[in-house]
């Protein structure tokens, strides 16, 4: 989330869209009532079904699964004619100004310019800024030829395009290559007439959403303020990042972004997914959003060369540029890592990191197993075979591996997918996979910290002793390292150096206190250091106050930059429990602790006009202080604080830019600079923007014998999606009594209309078939999801919840064996965060 | 044809139960009540007293819920109340087909009714001549048990069911009307115990040993009297007057 | 399933009879209801482990910590204090006391050998000791120093983590730390998904 | 005991005369606020309810609806009603109304109680079970107009909401209102949850464009100590059958404080009776009277 779930409070209109929180975040949700109820404030809805969330919407949309990008870009097509756009931010804090290289072309015909159809990926050269000045009024030429690039040494791939480090641009919004007329071509296309044949939206509807929403924009009045709030409804697409992108471009033209009650907002679904994700619990990043080394990068200079951007802006404009310190980051998080073993003379042990030039995503992870390059598998808390996509693969992955060694707290299905539904003693005599099941710790029986969707870190104290004979799962964790090392130091091994001199100094190394852990992850200083500006010193070993203090000589550790802050000499900031809001506007500074550097509201500066004043005076978040020359307010400034409105410096200071991107340039996204609608790969009609390409031109298919998917106008013709319930917590409430009272077993929500004719009643059985496997289930039968017109044709969707598998109190009663809807998903992932496309796949389904 | 067949099931019950006790009558009595009757009187007692004392508990629990210990509480008596009842009802229908030719209203009762005030306030001694096995109270009495347990089958069938099979006013209806039944009933039972006891002493016996005297008989049932002895009643009486006035 | 649960205190007649004017009584001398059952329990603020909006919450558990008394949970409830949630809870955090106390909990390692049809049970000791060695046959086996090109990519592409989304910050860092220093490339969580 | 001076009773069931306790303290009426308007559905309340009050957990089963189960029960108190309602424009309007005991001012329950003490209604407005003196008649089940009070077929009692009287005695608020996610449960005086009632009302019918919002406090019972706002409060039985006029028996009125103390009184008459006819006219003896004494006269 930009902005927190208080401030949802703060807000004049809702659009909820790819998420469900009355459902999935009741508690949250909370703040969107009570917008409500203080501020009148309208709530829209879009969603396949009517949801929870959408029982209480001022209007709800009912779309079509994945046709989220056609909405919005009709929304965005809606607010520029309209003129409900904030056209000052728009100017002076997005990248609508600049002008983009000569030879980029929109994608009319799905692909846009650079595309090689053989390996399915683009070539982004020509996805750039053009360099030079100022265009504002000047006639438009064509692109400067510019300097010939170097011919390339033979064999040696080409250097990689950077970004200029002054961009043309115009800042009347008038050139035919500025990223604002090329915004507005882009989703010209997007008519509500087009929006209705792809969405399944009527005009009627459609228009009147796109009116309520852009309402609070109303003439450029930049008083009120919209928020957008998704969850994995939006994520789980072969377009996924897409659709938020378009999410937070149409923001960025309401300028809505930074501000109190506005904002792009993830609603992340698990208690410490964010920090999951922070701490680098994935393949491609390491902790604090470094990016992880590749193969080209021979060294540390190569490497911090390569992931540390240059400033590339309008000439007389500031960019903070924060990335620039990603050697200071990189560099800590090596000495914690690695502690004494690395110095400078060894590139602080940079190459004890393994380097990585390919996909070790989720999906490839299980792929790659059933291919048996995977021999072993850890799994902590997370149950792969339910999750899937498409169960039945991962069961036959690891039906592939040598061992597997499982941590829960119950009987899941991972640890006992040898024994799964189908599989018969026979079966399993052939299976090989030493399969070792650890009792490990519940979340009562654990302290530690978990940060929630607002990036709030909040520590947890234990209440009760582990069960039985269950043992912390820090203690399991950290035994089967050390055990581990032992052996390499006993007995050598492949390259044991990492594992040898990885820094494990706790008091108690088998079983390491968290709040020790925490403290590393902080970082302290290794050396007495000195701020010159303010001659504060912080004496070596002691904890440091902030991400500022970081240095790239080895004389600093932070086991996570962005967590710097979090446990400073004064104590634990993430235990604090301030209950004080001294501005109404539901920051509470003193309430647990907020990366980074407890700011609440990301971007805050563009809560602020040009001059620092707040484009609504009654939700002061931060301002420019003439006076005391610097930026001050309720909130912790997301900006330089000495740097004056005047020197135009850029509120998104994590972009090299230091604006927000309308337009990405270059690297970050793997299928294009402006979103483009595309077809889920499962879909009942071809794209009808541009049918030659219809789903996303850079998603790959996987070929194993598993992975089938389903053609346009075949059998499978009915849309699925896949969703949580308020009463379940995804695999592991079916193990409590409680919520398999509330709801206690799988059911499918199917129309009204489409049981009538296929003459099926509520609490009957039906089979649900998608070209990978079936499922049967009880059919819900209601008028909460319609039947739809895409492209003029009928066509219906139906839902399945996801949490039933063959352990848990109902499925071990025999009431529901085998229910894992994620055996009906496709293998496809979204490419640019590889998360798999849950929703919006083929099925049919018949009675049983 | 129906009535054929109730006369000989009472016929057998009757004969199995003379075999199973036994009935003396003395010099100077008259068989009144055969070991049939009797068990069944009782046991319609029975289960009439048990009824009663748990309903009691429901009808008035800070008056009565002293019983409710004897059943177990106050919900057991609640849950045991409709079984009695049941019982109850079960054996006095044995009891009305026992009983049924007897109880049959006559013109006599009428009269008998008539002349019921004389009877209450002891002016007449002697009950009419035409007064048969029964008399005109007794049937009134026998004949409102006998609505009495259809009015509480119907209603305590709807109040067991409950709200939830026949709906809240239903239940609301029935418990008064069960209510005001018990109390009539009640009421009766008030009138035919004293009766039989202080009220008309000697009727205690014929459910007892099932015999009475036969001044008895011819004080409060001459017909029956003369029906089984074939004497008249009122020289039977005058006779055994002059006879203790002899004596003394 | 039905009455597995404690006893129903509100169902339960209690003994102790007194005497009333009429004659016996069974009254218990007062209604259980009237008391408060988490009046004299342990609080401990912690937070929900569900979704991400973090709602703190108070297990109430029986004893005063006493070292003699084990703490067993009687009560969750929301912690008004949290700003966010500000004592309230989900039909799934409200229901968290049966997830702490749940008698599916798994209690003892138990391991299943390859071709197996059941579980046996493993010691702590054997299981890690097994385990470590599987993770250095694995990685010795798949280690991979150098690419095609001759490049150093120290990666160990036979092992593969993944963690689930309760996992604290703590335990995250040093599964990258650990994981990272063996040359897992397969490192993927909940978060992905 | 702090609670028995906070819960100060005002009627009791099976009395038929004055209450014990009635005005003998100030108390200020308690009232539960259902926004239904801002109802999720969620279930938060029905999961408190559950656990505060330690009740076990009983099989469901799928019935075509997100609703937990038909009706409430003597281990679930308080369950969310669905109901897909069809508007005239042919929209589906999703709506959820938490049902539960209304805690009436004028309660149905406690008319029909026949029991001493088993029902209670306190000063503060909550009705409460007491089920010591519960004998499971079921007669308030028939007396309550929102079908509410449930049976234990186990203990052969009767049990429903107590509005947590235990908490409420104690300072706390019900578990329910504590859970609720959303803030569409408020907990209160009456006067205030009526007043923040009839404000949403307005809210909702000037701004949100539900001309008919309302609030439903049902003076047929008195008034209620449970109050909804309604989006149409002119159809309140759309909302999984809320009675648009709740109303009591007039058997267990009439009945309970007037026919049955005179009848039972007749009763008693019965008895006394029959001893005036012993001592006024004596017993009627077999004929002829053995003479025992000479009579002086009569």
């Amino acid at each position: 989330m930009t902005n927190g779930w208080i401030d949802i409070k703060n807000t004049d209109m809702m659009l909820i869209m790819g998420g469900n929180p009355a459902e999935n975040h009741p508690c949250g949700f909370k703040w969107a009532i009570e917008a409500k109820i203080h501020r009148n404030a309208k709530t829209i809805v879009v969603d396949p079904r009517l949801t929870r969330t959408a029982a209480n919407a001022d209007q709800y949309v009912q779309i079509r699964a994945g046709s989220d990008i056609a909405f919005l870009g009709g929304v965005i097509r809606y607010a520029i004619e309209n003129n409900r756009i904030a056209k000052d931010y728009l100017v002076n804090y997005t990248n609508a100004s600049f002008i983009i290289k000569d030879g980029f072309k929109l994608p009319e015909d799905g692909l846009y310019s650079g595309f090689d159809a053989e390996k399915k990926t683009y070539d982004k050269k020509t996805w750039n800024y053009e360099e030079g000045g100022d265009l504002t009024g000047k006639p438009v030429t064509a692109s400067p030829a510019g300097k010939p690039a170097p011919p390339p040494a033979p064999g040696a791939p080409p250097p990689p395009a950077l970004l200029p480090g002054k961009v043309a641009y115009d800042l009347s919004l008038q050139h035919p290559r500025c990223v604002f007329q090329l915004l507005k071509q882009q989703y010209s296309r997007y008519t509500p007439e087009i929006v209705e044949r792809i969405t399944g939206i009527s005009q009627d509807q459609f228009l009147k959403a796109a009116d309520l929403f852009t309402s609070i924009r109303k003439d450029g009045d930049m008083k009120k303020v919209a928020t957008i709030i998704y969850a994995v409804g939006w994520t789980q697409h072969s377009f996924g990042t897409q659709i938020i992108r378009t999410a937070a471009m149409l923001q960025l033209l309401m300028g809505n972004v930074g501000r109190a009650g506005g904002g792009v907002n993830a609603l992340r679904g698990h208690s410490n997914i964010q920090g999951a994700t922070d701490m680098a619990g994935i393949f491609d990043i390491l902790p604090g959003y470094l990016k992880m080394p590749n193969p080209a990068d021979t060294d540390l200079a190569a490497f911090l060369k390569r992931t540390t951007p240059t400033p590339s802006k309008p000439d007389p404009w500031e960019s903070f540029n924060y990335w620039s310190n990603t050697s200071k980051f990189t560099v800590s998080l090596l000495k914690a890592f690695y502690g004494a073993a690395a110095t400078k003379e060894n590139d602080f042990a940079f190459n004890y990191l393994p380097k990585i030039d390919r996909n070790y995503s989720w999906v490839n992870l299980w792929n790659d197993m059933y291919e048996g390059k995977v021999k072993g598998l850890f799994a902590f808390g997370m149950n792969g075979v339910m999750i899937g996509p498409d169960s039945n693969k991962n069961i036959d992955a690891l039906k592939k591996a040598d061992w597997l060694a499982v941590c829960e707290i119950y009987p899941d299905e991972t640890s006992e997918f040898w024994r799964a539904p189908g599989i018969t003693a026979d079966d399993q005599k052939k299976i090989n996979t030493t399969v070792y099941r650890l009792p490990g710790a519940g979340f009562a029986e654990k302290d530690g910290t978990f940060v929630n969707s607002a990036r709030w870190l909040q520590w947890k104290n234990v209440a009760v002793p582990p069960p039985g004979q269950a043992r912390l799962d820090q203690e399991i964790l950290a035994t089967i390292f050390l055990k581990v090392r032992d052996l390499y130091k006993k007995d050598g091994g492949k390259f044991p150096d990492p594992i040898v001199n990885t820094s494990w100094a706790y008091t108690t190394p088998y079983n390491p206190s968290l709040p020790e852990v925490a403290k590393e992850i902080n970082g302290k200083a290794l050396a007495d250091l000195t701020d010159p500006k303010t001659n504060v010193t912080i004496k070596a070993g002691q904890q440091l106050p902030g991400f500022a203090w970081l240095k790239d000589d080895g004389t600093t550790l932070s086991g996570n930059w962005l967590y710097c802050g979090s446990w400073t000499e004064a104590g634990a900031m993430m235990q604090r429990r301030g209950t004080e809001d001294p501005s109404g506007l539901g920051i509470y500074p003193n309430w647990g602790w907020s990366w980074p550097a407890n700011r609440r509201v990301l971007y805050n500066r563009a809560s602020c006009d040009i001059d620092g004043k707040p484009w609504d005076p009654s939700r002061r978040q931060v301002w420019w202080d003439e006076a005391k020359q610097s930026w001050v307010g309720n909130d912790v400034p997301d900006f330089k604080v000495d740097s004056a409105p005047k020197d135009h410096m850029g509120p998104f200071i994590m972009n090299p830019e230091g604006i927000g991107r309308l337009f990405v340039p270059l690297g970050p996204m793997n299928d294009g600079p402006f979103p483009e609608f595309y077809e889920p790969i499962e879909s009942p009609i071809a794209n009808i923007l541009h049918p030659n390409q219809s789903s996303n031109p850079v998603v790959k298919k996987y070929k194993t014998d598993m992975d089938k998917y389903a053609p346009v106008g075949g059998d499978y013709n009915i849309i699925c999606t896949t969703y949580r319930l308020t009463e379940h917590y995804h695999y592991w409430t079916k193990n409590n009594p409680m919520n398999v009272e509330l709801v206690p077993e799988p059911f499918v929500e199917v129309p009204f209309e489409l049981a009538e004719r296929m003459s099926i009643k509520g609490g009957e059985k039906i089979k649900v078939s998608s070209i990978r496997a079936t499922y049967i289930a009880k059919a819900m039968v209601t008028r909460r999801i319609r039947p739809m017109k895409i492209d003029g044709k009928e066509t219906f969707q139906i839902g399945i919840p996801i949490h039933w598998g063959f352990r848990g109190i109902a499925e071990d009663e025999g009431k529901t064996a085998k229910t894992l809807t994620n055996q009906l998903t496709p293998t496809v992932i979204d490419p640019n965060a590889y998360t798999p496309e849950f929703k919006g796949f083929l099925v049919k389904i018949e009675k049983v | 044809m129906a009535s054929g067949a109730i006369e000989s099931f009472d016929n057998k019950a009757r004969r199995e139960f003379e075999s199973l006790g036994r009935t003396r009558v003395y010099r100077g009595e008259l068989l009144r009540h055969p070991v049939y009757t009797r068990v069944l009187h009782w046991t319609v007692a029975l289960f009439f007293f048990l009824a009663l004392f748990t309903g009691f508990g429901i009808y008035l629990p800070w008056l009565f819920r002293w019983f409710t210990p004897f059943f177990g509480g106050g919900p057991l008596s609640r849950q045991m109340h409709p079984w009695f009842g049941l019982g109850f009802v079960f054996f006095f229908g044995l009891q009305v087909l026992n009983w049924l030719a007897p109880m049959l209203w006559t013109a006599a009762d009428t009269k008998w009714m008539r002349n019921v005030h004389k009877i209450v306030s002891n002016e007449e001694k002697m009950d009419p001549p035409e007064t048969g096995f029964f008399n005109a109270g007794q049937k009134v009495q026998f004949w409102e048990i006998v609505g009495g347990c259809i009015v509480f089958i119907i209603t305590g069938a709807i109040l067991w069911g409950g709200a939830k099979y026949f709906g809240g006013t239903a239940v609301a209806v029935s418990y008064v009307l069960h209510d005001i039944s018990a109390l009539i009933m009640l009421g009766g039972i008030f009138i035919h115990i004293y009766q039989s006891t202080f009220g008309e002493p000697g009727t205690f016996q014929a459910m007892i040993r099932g015999a009475v005297s036969e001044a008895w008989a011819w004080t409060f049932h001459p017909a029956w009297y003369k029906q089984v002895t074939g004497r008249d009643p009122v020289q039977a009486c005058e006779e055994a007057r002059r006879k203790m006035e002899g004596r003394r | 399933m039905e009455f597995s649960r404690r006893t129903f205190i509100k169902g339960t007649v209690l003994g102790g009879a007194g005497f009333s004017a009429l004659g016996f009584d069974l009254t218990p001398l007062h209604a259980q209801t009237q008391g408060l059952k988490i009046s004299r329990a342990s609080e401990t603020r912690s937070t929900c482990p569900y979704c991400a909006v973090s709602c703190g919450i108070i297990i109430y558990t029986l004893g005063d910590k006493a070292k003699n008394a084990i703490p067993q949970v009687v009560h969750v409830e929301g912690d008004p204090d949290h700003p966010i949630n500000r004592g309230t809870l989900c039909p799934k955090g409200s229901s968290l006391e049966q997830d702490i106390l749940n008698e599916r909990r798994l209690l003892k390692p138990q391991v299943r050998r390859p071709g197996g049809t059941d579980w046996e049970d493993i010691s702590w000791d054997q299981a890690y000791d097994e385990l470590a060695h599987w993770v250095k046959k694995t990685r010795d086996a798949t280690f991979v120093e150098q690419d095609a090109q001759g490049r150093t990519v120290n990666r160990c592409e036979g092992i593969a983590f993944t963690g689930g989304c309760t996992d604290t910050n703590e335990f995250n860092y040093l599964a990258v730390k650990s994981m990272r220093s063996l040359g897992v490339c397969y490192l993927e969580n909940q978060a992905r998904v | 005991m702090a609670d028995r001076k906070t819960l100060q009773a005002d009627q009791i069931s099976g009395h038929s005369g004055a209450s014990p306790g009635l005005g003998m303290q100030r108390d200020l009426e308690v009232c539960k606020l259902i926004d239904t308007t801002t109802c999720i559905g969620c279930k938060a309340c029905e999961v408190a309810c559950v656990e505060w009050n330690d009740m076990p957990f009983q099989p469901t089963t799928f019935d075509n609806t997100y609703q937990t189960m038909p009706k409430t029960n003597w281990n679930f108190w308080n369950l969310i009603k669905f109901n897909e309602h069809q508007n005239a424009d042919g929209t589906i309007q999703w709506l959820m109304r938490k049902d539960q005991c209304m805690h009436c001012a004028d309660p149905g329950c406690l008319h029909a109680c026949p029991a001493d003490g088993a029902i209670v209604k306190y000063a503060n407005g909550i009705v409460d079970f007491n089920q010591e003196n519960c004998i499971g008649c079921e007669y308030c089940v028939s007396g309550c107009p929102f079908d509410i009070p449930r049976f234990n077929p186990m203990t052969k009692k009767v049990y429903k909401c107590t509005l947590c009287s235990d908490r409420v005695g104690q300072g706390l608020e019900p578990a329910c209102i504590k859970a609720c996610p959303t803030g569409c449960l408020k907990f209160g005086s009456k006067e205030d949850m009526s007043f923040i009632a009839n404000e949403r009302a307005n809210q909702l019918r000037e701004n949100f464009g539900f001309q008919n919002a309302g609030v439903y406090d049902p003076q047929s019972v008195g008034g209620t100590h449970v109050i909804y706002v309604l989006h149409d409060a002119t159809d309140p039985e759309r909302y999984g059958g809320l009675p648009k006029n709740p109303t009591i028996p007039w058997s267990y009125t009439v009945w309970k404080w007037l026919f049955k103390p005179v009848l039972g009184t007749f009763a008693l008459f019965g008895f006394l009776g029959v001893l005036a006819h012993y001592v006024t006219s004596g017993p009627r003896m077999a004929q002829p009277e053995p003479p025992t004494k000479e009579e002086t006269h009569g």
